[in-house]
């Protein structure tokens, strides 16, 4: 009887455990959307979650939908084999807010690319795969996606460390891999046609690429700047390159920190840099911390630093975070890939599908799988009739195509492409573009 | 209610720790107002006894009868509640608690009004304490703690009080200090049970002597017929 | 259940268990299975070696991670640096985490239970911290990468390339006997017995003349020697040595496959390795779902199960008919004899 | 010199956070001798409860403040009778898995409910700065150290004066006793852990607007909490308090003066020295083993 009875006690507590925090959940916005906007894509939206969310049920009641739209859509030879793409990410832990906005963007591309009919009749599904930001974690993903869930192709792992862990085990695999926000430059080190790894591929800048523009777009502002870089592995490597860049052209590098994700007080760090006095801060810290960041460098007086970010912190996600009070972001400065405002059209797709504004990380996602990846796709039924992993490879050297905000993505020697970026400034609350550079 | 001079009865009592028995059919009886003393080599279950009557070891078979009430296996609070209190063996105050809030912790399970004047009743009644009120308990003697606990004890009014090893580690003076108390707490109406390792001062003050050997009563008698017995003298006694 | 009894069974069972084992990869052709199966392996290793140290001397140390994650880092350094083959780097990282053991065992073991819990738990947070901060020796939060395949040799008969995920699960079966004889050995023999007795009373112990702080130390310093041999087969699998080797998650972990297996019991903490790293592969629910099914199962069997899967699994095995016969023909041999 | 008060400041006023955590780890450990590794997110789940009272409910700043430190006091009384209750006379280890598994199912589950992102919910007062004899802070950081500071006050009034506190504090020094004087151990251990998660809400509540709120925020602050209640001597209140501080103190004149990167690994040595050196505690006395 006693035994039932604390059973009875466990059970219930997580009961209303569940039912306390559901009912006012329910009250909120919810974290993760469940789509109930734009009722005429509906067909194609729940065709994604079928790999999305794996349960028995519900896979029955996709297969279904998959089968009508490739019934509205095929080809006279009937449904053709799906391109099936991996990616991995990390969907727990501190940093899964990455992998959310990963999968936003990659599902909504997918989404986009189906209700066109697919690639050339063939149905593109994603198949994402938790590597908790943990490289082995990463090494665990190449395994199953390519073993079990038998992707032709993987986009993205999700940081620097991953990807630098992942890359030998899918070269080995040979399996093609398209790197899409990553940023730490010896991901592309050994890569490409000479004699590197030539199944990685990567569409965006890396920061020995963008760095450079930043450093020429600082050095004549400030003649001294401390550094703040979180501590993972890409702006770790970025802070130590650009210490470098600074120091010869001249500006003086007060001090360099690291703090790690989800820190709650980083007045002792902004103590000291007020005691060094810099013209100048560059900061490299992800957008929702760093607005716990800036809050307390406000708190403690600095006004006369210009500041530059790193991190992609000029953007809508940090713009809410500091919505109480939008002069907290005043002339934050950064010199990066996605250009927010220039693609209205996608951002209010996005906006409307996943209820939170589109990040650098969002669209980078679905502009790689949308016109990179399916042009490569494209091209490789064109040539051989199939899409299988080295055709996939085979096309991804050839493309060339033109992206919208990143401008024309071709890949060179070393299998890196080389798009634009902008430096974009927070101006009253609003963002600003400054200025155009190119990476060639 | 057959008896009331009888205010505890014990019959047949087994009990210990997990799988190692200690008391192995213990049966005794308590006169109402009498001090009785219970004796015994280390390891006869002496202590043992008195938890498992206190309810702080579980009792496997037996009764235990306290006032009319099978108080066997009943939480300590409730047999606190009936009027019998217990003194353990070491020391069992509070010593970061002055000797006024450690009078505060005997009388815990009182709620009402009168717990301060009886509190001042036991400055009477053991004027060693009033000296040292706002004293850290930890930082008093050892016979003044003892006393200390024993007053705290008392703050319940109990019927019964059990006493463990009241002289333990104590120097001589202050052994005689606390048998002294022992005497006054019964005088005023307080049946008194303690176990001892000084078995010839127990006896020299008690009516009642109980010699456990082994979990069980070995001999039992008067506190004068205990003491002049020749095998306990001998085994218990020191001779 | 006593030692005594018919031998034969337990050993033929232990042989057709090792032929399955040998024969499995021959069987299934999914990498990805074989894949976890090495994974499994390695729980398995790394559990036995744990309860060396929590089931048997009763130490609930929160710094075994870390000495699977020097070993790795050990193995790892050694093998991008200097090229030194895979069996030197085994034996190396075995006795970096055994040297670091003993020198953190002197003052740690002189604290008694939640005190030495909590102090390795700090130690373990220190290292990680040096493991993702001192880029220059473990590369930082990008790891070392780049761990050379392992290749055996022995003079000119044998020359074993460790490649594909099956000659992986080899090596990772012949380390694992290794690592289940050695605690096989020491948990029944007489350093075994003391084991017991420290965890079940040390005062007693001490007061039978036990050294405890030996027996402590030795325990911990094995489990510490295994633990880090392991991580260096892990880097020479994985190809790398990541600071979430040393992570608290892998601790916990650890402590679920232990108390939910069955402290003590060699065959529960291996039912419990197999439990939380086989079985979740198979069960596609949100990883996060997942972890809370963990953590009820985790509180269910620390109250309901003191014994673990294992106790449990026993008391059934004990009803069943076949077992009554097989114990009771048991007695009858020994009866005979 | 300016510099160095400052950072003192920094590190008292981040001290006092780690306190808020460190007093009710302290009070548990010495009511019913348990180490809740579930401390910390048991802050984490008071933090989301201001959150939902505050942002989603829009209930005025000091109501939300009360909601938090209630239903958490609610809260912490159900954990203890759920989680602690039927493993209390258990070893320790039993202790440390069961409330290590308690954390595992807290922080997964408002994974679930909430999402792993960070929130914000900055109120109107950490906008606004103040100038105090020359250092500037914001109105909210003024807010959280005397709220808090009243909060220990009041728990130390609560221990000194009241029937119940002096058994919580009789508890912490002799268990046995307390049996024998009538105290229910099970009735005060209820009462312990509700106090002090209602102390968590109420402290999750005030500091939640400074910093964010995830669900991975508790772990980091059990072990804080744990460097601090071992620095001021195991199971000792006001000892949890002065070692928070001086775990703060150490902290910030790291960041400040050392390496931003070893902070943590600096408060942890920390707390690896006294348990070797004074294991009673930098304040403590006498021989409180555990």
């Amino acid at each position: 009887m006693k035994r039932n009875l604390g059973l009875w006690r466990l059970m219930a507590f997580v009961a209303a455990l569940s039912i306390v925090f559901g009912v006012v959940s329910c009250g909120t916005p919810a974290p993760a959307p469940e789509p109930e906007v734009v009722k005429e894509t509906v067909v194609v939206k729940e065709t994604v979650i079928v790999e999305v969310t794996p349960e028995p049920q519900e896979v029955i009641k996709e297969t279904v939908v998959v089968k009508e739209t490739v019934v509205v859509q095929a080809t006279p030879e009937g449904p053709k084999e799906p391109i099936r793409i991996g990616t991995g990410q990390p969907l727990t832990g501190p940093v899964a807010w990455i992998g959310q906005y990963y999968n936003q963007g990659l599902t909504m591309a997918a989404e986009e690319i189906n209700s066109e009919g697919g690639v050339l009749g063939h149905l593109v599904q994603i198949f994402p795969c938790d590597n908790e930001a943990v490289a082995e974690k990463a090494l665990t993903c190449v395994r199953r996606l390519v073993d079990q869930d038998k992707v032709q192709m993987i986009i993205e792992m999700g940081s620097s460390s991953t990807t630098l862990a992942a890359m030998p085990l899918m070269e080995e695999y040979e399996v093609p891999f398209l790197a899409a926000i990553v940023s730490a430059p010896s991901i592309t080190d050994n890569t490409g046609r000479e004699g590197g790894n030539i199944w990685a591929f990567r569409s965006c800048a890396h920061d020995g690429m963008t760095l450079d523009p930043v450093a020429k777009y600082i050095i004549p502002q400030v003649d001294t700047i401390s550094l703040i870089a979180w501590n993972s592995a890409a702006p770790r490597e970025a802070a130590e390159e650009l210490k470098q860049l600074l120091e010869a052209g001249g500006v003086e590098v007060l001090s360099v920190d690291y703090t790690e994700a989800g820190q709650a007080d980083y007045r002792p760090v902004i103590t000291r840099i007020k005691s060094l006095d810099p013209d100048g801060l560059w900061f490299s810290i992800v957008a929702r911390d760093a607005a716990v960041f800036i809050r307390q460098w406000r708190e403690l007086g600095m006004s006369e630093q210009k500041l530059f970010s790193g991190s992609n912190v000029v953007g809508y996600e940090f713009l809410e975070a500091i919505k109480d009070d939008p002069s907290l972001g005043e002339g934050i400065t950064e010199a990066t890939l996605y250009i927010p405002g220039l693609e209205p059209d996608f951002e209010e797709r996005y906006l409307a599908r996943w209820g939170t504004p589109a990040d650098y990380i969002a669209s980078a996602a679905h502009h790689s799988l949308r016109y990179v990846v399916a042009t490569a796709a494209e091209m490789a039924v064109q040539d051989t009739g199939e899409v299988t992993p080295s055709s996939l490879r085979d096309a991804l050297e050839k493309v060339s195509v033109e992206m919208p905000t990143f401008g024309l993505i071709e890949f060179d020697e070393y299998n890196q492409a080389h798009p634009d970026m902008a430096v974009m400034q927070i101006q009253n609350g609003e963002i600003v573009l400054l200025e155009t550079i190119s990476t060639e | 209610m057959a008896d009331e001079a009888r205010i505890l009865e014990i019959n047949d009592l087994f009990s210990g720790y997990g799988e190692i028995e200690v008391l192995k059919g213990v049966s005794l009886e308590i006169e109402n107002g009498e001090i009785a003393s219970i004796i015994g080599a280390n390891g006869a279950g002496k202590s043992t006894l008195l938890k498992t009557v206190f309810g702080l070891v579980k009792a496997s078979h037996g009764s235990v009868v306290f006032d009319g009430q099978d108080i066997a296996n009943k939480r300590p609070t409730d047999i606190l509640r009936l009027g019998l209190s217990y003194v353990p063996q070491g020391r069992c105050n509070f010593p970061a608690m002055s000797v006024n809030d450690n009078l505060e912790m005997g009388a815990y399970i009182r709620t009402d009004k009168e717990v301060k004047a009886d509190i001042e009743s036991m400055f009477e009644r053991f004027p060693i304490l009033e000296a040292r009120k706002e004293v850290m308990a930890g930082n008093m003697s050892g016979g003044e703690q003892q006393i200390l606990e024993m007053a705290m004890a008392l703050l319940l009014h109990p019927k019964l009080i059990m006493i463990d090893e009241p002289s333990l580690g104590l120097a001589p003076q202050l052994v005689e200090l606390v048998f002294k108390a022992i005497q006054r707490i019964n005088a005023d109406g307080t049946t008194t049970v303690m176990v001892e390792q000084n078995a010839k001062k127990a006896l020299s003050v008690s009516d009642h002597g109980i010699v456990l050997v082994l979990g069980q009563i070995g001999f039992e008698g008067t506190g004068e017929e205990i003491a002049n017995n020749e095998e306990v003298r001998r085994h218990y006694l020191g001779g | 259940m006593t030692s005594a009894r018919n031998l034969w069974i337990p050993a033929a069972l232990s042989v057709a268990l090792l032929m399955v084992l040998i024969g499995l990869p021959l069987v299934i052709e999914n990498r990805y299975l074989v894949h976890i199966l090495i994974m499994t392996g390695v729980y398995c290793a790394l559990a036995l070696s744990y309860d060396l140290v929590v089931g048997h001397v009763g130490l609930l140390s929160l710094a075994h991670p870390t000495f699977f994650g020097v070993g790795a880092y050990a193995a790892a350094i050694l093998s991008t640096r200097v090229a030194s083959p895979f069996l030197v780097n085994l034996v190396v990282a075995g006795f970096v985490a055994a040297g670091l053991a003993s020198v953190v065992s002197f003052p740690f073991l002189r604290l008694a239970g939640a005190s030495f819990a909590i102090g390795t738990l700090g130690f373990a947070l220190i290292i990680q911290l040096v493991a993702n901060n001192e880029v220059w020796l473990t590369g930082g939060t990008d790891c070392t990468i780049g761990v050379a395949r392992p290749r055996l040799t022995l003079g000119p008969w044998i020359d074993w390339r460790v490649s594909s995920v099956s000659d992986y699960y080899y090596l990772m079966l012949i380390i694992l006997l290794l690592v289940v004889v050695l605690c096989w050995r020491l948990t029944t023999s007489r350093v075994g017995r003391t084991f017991i007795s420290i965890r079940e009373d040390e005062i007693l112990a001490m007061a039978s003349g036990v050294n405890l702080l030996k027996y402590k130390t030795f325990a911990f310093v094995v489990g510490a020697f295994i633990a880090g041999s392991v991580g260096a087969y892990y880097a020479h699998y994985s190809t790398l040595a990541c600071p979430e080797a040393l992570s608290s998650y892998m601790t916990i972990a650890l402590l679920i496959m232990l108390f939910v297996g069955g402290v003590g019991r060699m065959r529960g903490v291996v039912l419990g390795a197999i439990m939380f790293t086989f079985v979740p592969e198979f069960l596609r629910i949100a990883p996060t779902l997942r972890m809370v099914i963990y953590g009820v199962l985790l509180l269910l069997a620390i109250r309901y199960m003191p014994e673990g899967l294992d106790g449990v699994v026993t008391k059934w095995w004990r009803k069943l008919p076949l077992a009554r016969t097989l114990a009771s023909s048991g007695e009858n041999n020994q009866k005979a004899g | 010199m300016e510099t160095f008060v400052e950072q003192l400041l920094n590190g008292l006023t981040l001290g006092l956070m780690y306190a808020s955590v460190a007093v009710g780890q302290a009070l548990i450990f010495g009511v019913a001798r348990l180490i809740n590794f579930a401390h910390g997110d048991l802050f984490m789940v008071g933090a989301y409860v201001f959150f939902v009272a505050y942002s989603v409910l829009g209930l005025p700043y000091p109501v939300a403040i009360c909601v938090s430190a209630v239903v958490m006091f609610g809260f912490g009384g159900l954990f203890e009778r759920v989680i602690v209750r039927p493993i209390l006379d258990r070893p320790w280890h039993v202790h440390l898995v069961a409330t290590l598994g308690a954390s595992i199912i807290l922080i997964s589950a408002f994974t679930l409910m909430w999402g792993s992102t960070a929130k914000q919910v900055p109120t109107s007062y950490s906008a606004t700065i103040l100038q105090v004899a020359g250092f500037r802070v914001s109105l909210q950081r003024i807010i959280v150290v005397v709220v808090t500071l009243l909060s220990f006050l009041a728990l130390h009034l609560f221990l000194q004066k009241t029937k119940t506190g002096k058994a919580m504090k009789a508890m912490s020094q002799n268990r046995e006793a307390c049996a024998v004087v009538g105290v229910d151990v099970r009735r005060l251990s209820t009462l312990t852990f509700a106090i002090s998660c209602g102390l968590l809400g109420l402290a999750a509540s005030l500091v939640s607007p400074l910093f964010t709120i995830s669900p991975t925020m508790g772990m980091g602050l059990t072990f804080k909490a744990f460097a601090a209640v071992i620095m001021g001597g195991f199971g000792q209140v006001n000892g949890a308090i002065y070692g928070a501080i001086i775990l703060g103190v150490t902290e910030a004149l790291t960041a400040g003066y050392i390496s931003s990167a070893y902070t943590d690994a600096m408060a942890f040595a920390m707390m690896i020295l006294v348990l070797l050196l004074r294991p009673q505690g930098l304040l403590g006395r006498g021989k409180v083993g555990i």
